[in-house]
């Protein structure tokens, strides 16, 4: 077995006397996804954030393809080149084309020629069904199509770890679909993933493990046929029927 | 609870039919000849709303005791085409200078908003000057700037420092300028939301190319209307610089007002400064408007 | 001592003082400076190209001492306190009633007199100070005078009066004020006294002059930047023309006698 | 795909214990002192960067030729001590000023932008005029609004109508500032989000009723950090009166220092000026990051 | 039988060129829910904001206890008192306290006095769980608890008529599900509503009658069980299996 592309050992992480992360432990082997389930506030968000190093840690290591990110010296731009992250919303650059969206980073960040990063790009454009949106700006987009952009996007400089943060959020449930089969192409093509999600059926069609996140803690893990449909946890049984009572499977 | 109920008309079952030729209904037709009626009618309060309350503006004016004397002072029409030229030349001082200060305040605006807002610890004395330097220029009367710098920098006598009027008060507007535009564009930078900034970082752009691609692009679109603000403000305050002497528009209008002690000089100055200004405002106005909609539209849609 | 001085130095170096040797801001070229507007009786019309008016005509006279013809002079205008201030100036001499004061001789230069006035007080039909004939009663009456900022006539206001001023930034406005009954009175020189009074004020009168003040002493000087090197030969040219009389004519062409204006005691 | 995997820690198997006390880890301690070690370091760039840039400019400028010169022309503080009361004195005109000023401003500047922004047909003449009016004040330079004002109503010779500069100054300055503030609460009203309107009005309130209760007070709110910086200008710009023959701060500076050449006044005027102003644009950007903050905290929670 | 609350006729709307709704006809009697589902754009917002003379119409009737509403010398500020509304968002006066936002209307509408608003708004917070949050600001509520007050702070007019525009679409699953509850109890109580919503949640706990717009058009209704498991049309079925393959029950 290959090392981890992820491996989170011990991370806590407070604002002030906020103590929002604690003893978080996980590894992500290649080739899966790992989505982080749980109520709001109980801390997705700021896991994700302090892996691509936007939030510092208050202890514990995250080792990504076997360098320790966490440690004082490593430059932050490097370890992002790596990563790839996409938010809930704002993700993309309203003044810059979709194609210059894509290509912005490959070319300034990666140093790759503009002719060869707009080639690219437009073979990304194409196997997502974007390609006719190549030259528009963001806001002539729907919703999911600006996900799927951003994930596109964040896929173009080939990380080796993609950051989903509740990228559906935002979304109406059927635009939600179709992010979530952009999704599971990735899933099928090898992509290693974290996602921090509300929607079960991330959960359900990509997940290889399902963590349930309460209150900074990581309560219960497992496979997500078990999770979901069988939680252990008396807290994780109450969210997963409060979420079933929300209308959602 | 349920009862048996249906849809009052059958038609809604009709199969998907689009754009078919629509004619209004009678009930219809009878609200929209109410609403043409309403809309007359309300066209007609305005309209003599209008006529009533301009009609007695130009009344009360024309038929007040100083109506002729009023006319006389401010609005001799030949005296004023006269000393038009005069005026016009005069205002080529305020657009000359306007264009110069105006482009050297862009740049030094510009850098001193990065300098305010940038986070190496090197540059922590250059945060601290910026910051005294926007605090006291925006804080002090812009004649007094060009006072100090226009006569007090040649009472030092100093060595290759020019004694030009011209120069020392557009240095003195450029100073000024300077600090108001900073804050500005320093503004425009930190309404940028922070997450296009995580967004930039995360896909491995440095934080002077998220500043360079990423903030600046919209922050300085944000901030052009208050910058034009900044420049319709800069065209009427260049002539703030004729206490040292130099003939702007107004002190055009006043050297003729002093010979005359009529007053249509500065009517036409400020027919002068409005053909300029209003334009700019307009077009101030409907990027303001358009920013809203474009804000609004989401709920909207 | 202005004049002596003068006077002195004229006979050292009076081949110097010639269009070739003067060191003037454009070769061959004398410019001078006046204000905008410019008044009667000190210039005519605005035109001091024309040579009409009291100071266009001394500064004819001064370039034609110098050696300059009508065709070599030309004119530029600057306000009044901006041409007073320190600093290099945008012209070889400015004439716009300046008086001497030992305060401007530490920042500017003179030449010697060419005009000796009193300050005076200047009014309309109907205000407070309409009928004052003493110093001391002007003072009570509390009168609101206006004058220039930068003038000798602030001073009056001010030191010898013991009057709040309204300070205004050129004469121009001041009189605005004056036609206006803004003020009560302005102080200005005698011969713009009796244009003020006689012409642009309705129902103007002169009130008084007053007498004594250190600007009154020392009269009207051309004014030069500080260590210009024409100060001499400027000097020496009012000088020569005071001396041969035409400045006397000059001065009994374009300004009235002092007589109807009593002096305040 | 699906491969054996476990977590590394089973620590986070034990039952859900909370703030227990926490002992940093050997490697969080490192980390700690070598942050430590480089906030050192960075305090230490930022002390000599300081000590580096600020020492400099201030030897460059104690040797530089012109320092006695420009220390004695500028900075001679026992004459600024002397002059002070006067500049004060004048200093208390533009406070006055500014006091009488302001509170009408605030009461017009109301009125117009609510004609502006209002709907009823009836109004539409006040509309236009409204308009009119704030474009033409917002155009003009207001040196030039005084003289007309200040000297040119006097002209006219009106019965009953004052010609005491100070009122008149006050008018003129009102009037201009009554555009720009008119401009700002309108800005500010049609930033309240359409939806606000339309729960209010669904809630039965009527046109007024939603402007008073829910409109106005949100649009206040926001824009007092622009009539906050209004306010400072309008301190400044006060001073323009003086044109009039009135003495403010700034003439009274003029005054002394056309009598002695020495510009120490102007310094001293600039420091009243400061006294005032910067705790007020200090206010008003507190006041702007508080509400960035606001519209930030959405995203970081 | 009573005669409906609310009675839509051949009601249509356009923007300019742009036709949002088309032949739209439904009843809704007394103490009955009606749902409108669809996809975004169909135009459920639009219809809501026509019901409530928002929007102007261009042709059809609302009829409204009786009443024509849509008659051109309607006076509007009359016939919202007797409706209630809530958006899916910007609903509160954010500078008004929670107790203040329900005391708004009765006082300066209903003329109620100051006191009696009072205990009838303490009564409501009461009821529904809010009521230690009475003299907050909305910004310190959960998204949930805000249109939980909207809700209450809408039916403290004693709207013959509430209309409900996808209240939930700016919350996470656990939320939706609180508000879902408060409306069910609203339903309990025999409020008559109308809601527009993408959450199934809603269509299947509190409808009498979902109905399906399509472009501007109903398309197909029916009881929920009906519509929801078993449409009809191609149209709803494609829909309700999007909406099933983005995880909504
Ligand atoms: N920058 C910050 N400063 C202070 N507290 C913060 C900050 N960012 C997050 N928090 C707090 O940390 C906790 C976890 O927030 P986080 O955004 O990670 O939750 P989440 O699980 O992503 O929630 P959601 O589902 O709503 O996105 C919350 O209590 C939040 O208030
Ligand atoms: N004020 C408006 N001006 C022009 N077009 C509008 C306006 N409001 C809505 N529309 C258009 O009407 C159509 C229906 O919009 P509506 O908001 O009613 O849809 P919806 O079903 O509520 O969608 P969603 O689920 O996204 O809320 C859309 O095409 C929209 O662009
Ligand atoms: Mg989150
Ligand atoms: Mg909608």
């Amino acid at each position: 077995m290959n090392q981890p592309v992820l491996k989170v050992s011990k991370l806590r992480k407070s604002f002030g006397n906020d103590l929002v992360l604690q003893d978080i432990s996980f590894d992500v082997p290649e080739h899966t996804a790992t989505v982080f389930i749980g109520a709001s506030g109980s801390g997705k968000s700021t896991l994700l954030r302090c892996i691509n190093l936007l939030d510092s840690i208050d202890d514990g290591v995250i080792n990504l393809d076997g360098q320790d990110i966490s440690a004082t010296e490593v430059n932050p731009d490097a370890v992002r080149q790596k990563l790839g992250m996409v938010f809930q919303s704002f993700n993309l650059f309203p003044h810059m084309t979709v194609l210059e969206n894509i290509t912005l980073a490959p070319i300034k960040v990666q140093q790759v020629v503009k002719d060869a990063a707009v080639a690219e790009a437009f073979n990304l454009l194409e196997r997502f069904g974007l390609k006719d949106k190549a030259h528009q700006y963001p806001d002539r987009l729907s919703g999911g199509q600006q996900q799927r952009l951003a994930i596109i996007r964040s896929i173009a400089r080939h990380p080796l770890l993609l950051l989903l943060d509740e990228i559906t959020s935002a979304l109406d449930p059927v635009l939600v679909n179709e992010v979530l089969s952009t999704v599971r192409d990735l899933k099928g093509e090898g992509m290693t993933m974290v996602l921090a999600t509300h929607e079960m059926g991330f959960a359900k069609q990509v997940a290889n493990e399902v963590c349930y996140l309460h209150n900074g803690k990581i309560l219960e893990w497992g496979e997500p046929e078990q999770l979901l449909e069988a939680p252990k946890r008396s807290e994780t049984q109450e969210f997963i029927r409060r979420v079933h009572a929300a209308g959602r499977l | 609870m349920t009862e048996n109920r249906g849809h009052s008309s059958s038609d809604a079952a009709v199969p998907y039919d689009f754009g078919g030729p629509w004619q209004p209904s009678n009930i219809e037709l009878a609200r929209q000849s109410a609403r043409k009626k309403r809309n007359k009618r309300n066209a007609l309060i305005a309209a003599a709303s209008s006529i009533l309350v301009i009609g007695t503006l130009i009344v009360v004016l024309v038929t007040s005791p100083g109506w002729i004397s009023l006319r006389d002072t401010f609005f001799k029409w030949a005296y004023g085409v006269e000393v038009l030229p005069k005026i016009i030349l005069g205002f080529g001082t305020n657009v000359t200078l306007t264009i110069i200060a105006g482009s050297s305040v862009a740049v030094i605006g510009l850098l001193i908003a990065l300098v305010r807002t940038s986070r190496s610890p090197a540059l922590t004395p250059f945060r601290f000057l910026a910051m005294v330097y926007v605090d006291v220029f925006r804080g002090i009367p812009m004649l007094l700037v060009i006072l100090l710098i226009g006569f007090g920098i040649p009472a030092l006598q100093l060595r290759g420092v020019t004694n030009n009027v011209l120069i020392l008060g557009t240095i003195a507007v450029i100073i000024t300028y300077s600090a108001y535009v900073a804050e500005v564009i320093r503004s425009g930078i930190l309404t940028v939301h922070p997450s296009q900034r995580a967004a930039a970082r995360s896909l491995g752009l440095s934080h002077i190319q998220t500043l360079r691609h990423v903030v600046l692009p919209q922050a300085l679109k944000r901030v052009t209307p208050p910058l034009l603000n900044d420049l319709v403000a800069l065209i009427k305050d260049t002539g703030l610089i004729s206490i040292l002497g130099v003939t702007d528009a107004v002190r055009a209008a006043q050297i003729q007002t002093a010979k005359t002690f009529n007053y249509t000089p500065y009517v036409m100055a400020a027919l002068v400064f409005l053909a300029v200004t209003i334009p700019l405002t307009r077009a101030t106005d409907r990027m303001l408007r358009k920013s809203l909609e474009k804000q609004n539209a989401q709920w909207q849609a | 001592a202005t004049t002596d001085e003068a006077e002195t130095e004229a006979t050292d170096t009076g081949t110097i003082c010639s269009p070739e040797s003067l060191q003037t801001l454009e070769p061959g070229v004398l410019t001078i400076a006046t204000g905008e507007p410019a008044y009667y009786p000190w210039v005519i019309d605005d035109a001091p190209e024309s040579g009409q008016g009291f100071e266009a005509a001394v500064a004819y006279a001064v370039a034609a001492q110098l050696g300059y013809d009508q065709t070599a002079v030309t004119w530029v205008r600057t306000t009044f306190d901006a041409a007073i201030a320190p600093g290099p100036k945008t012209f070889d001499f400015n004439l716009q009633q300046y008086s001497i004061t030992d305060e401007r001789k530490e920042v500017v230069d003179f030449s010697s007199t060419y005009y000796q006035a009193n300050q005076t007080i200047v009014s309309f039909k109907g205000s407070v100070l309409e009928g004052l004939t003493t110093l001391a009663e002007i003072s009570a009456s509390g009168a609101k005078l206006g004058a220039a900022v930068g003038t000798t006539s602030l001073d009056v206001i001010e030191s010898t009066l013991g009057l709040s001023a309204s300070v205004f930034n050129d004469n121009a406005a001041a009189v605005t004020a004056l036609k206006n009954q803004q003020v009560d009175g302005l102080v200005v020189d005698l011969p713009t006294a009796f244009y003020l009074s006689a012409v642009e004020i309705p129902d103007g009168i002169i009130v008084g002059q007053v007498e004594g003040s250190d600007a009154s002493d020392q009269g009207f000087g051309l004014l030069l930047a500080k260590d210009s090197p024409l100060t001499d030969c400027v000097t020496q040219a009012v000088d020569a023309i005071r001396n041969d009389g035409s400045l006397a004519t000059i001065t009994s062409e374009w300004l009235a006698d002092s007589a109807g204006a009593p002096v305040l005691r």
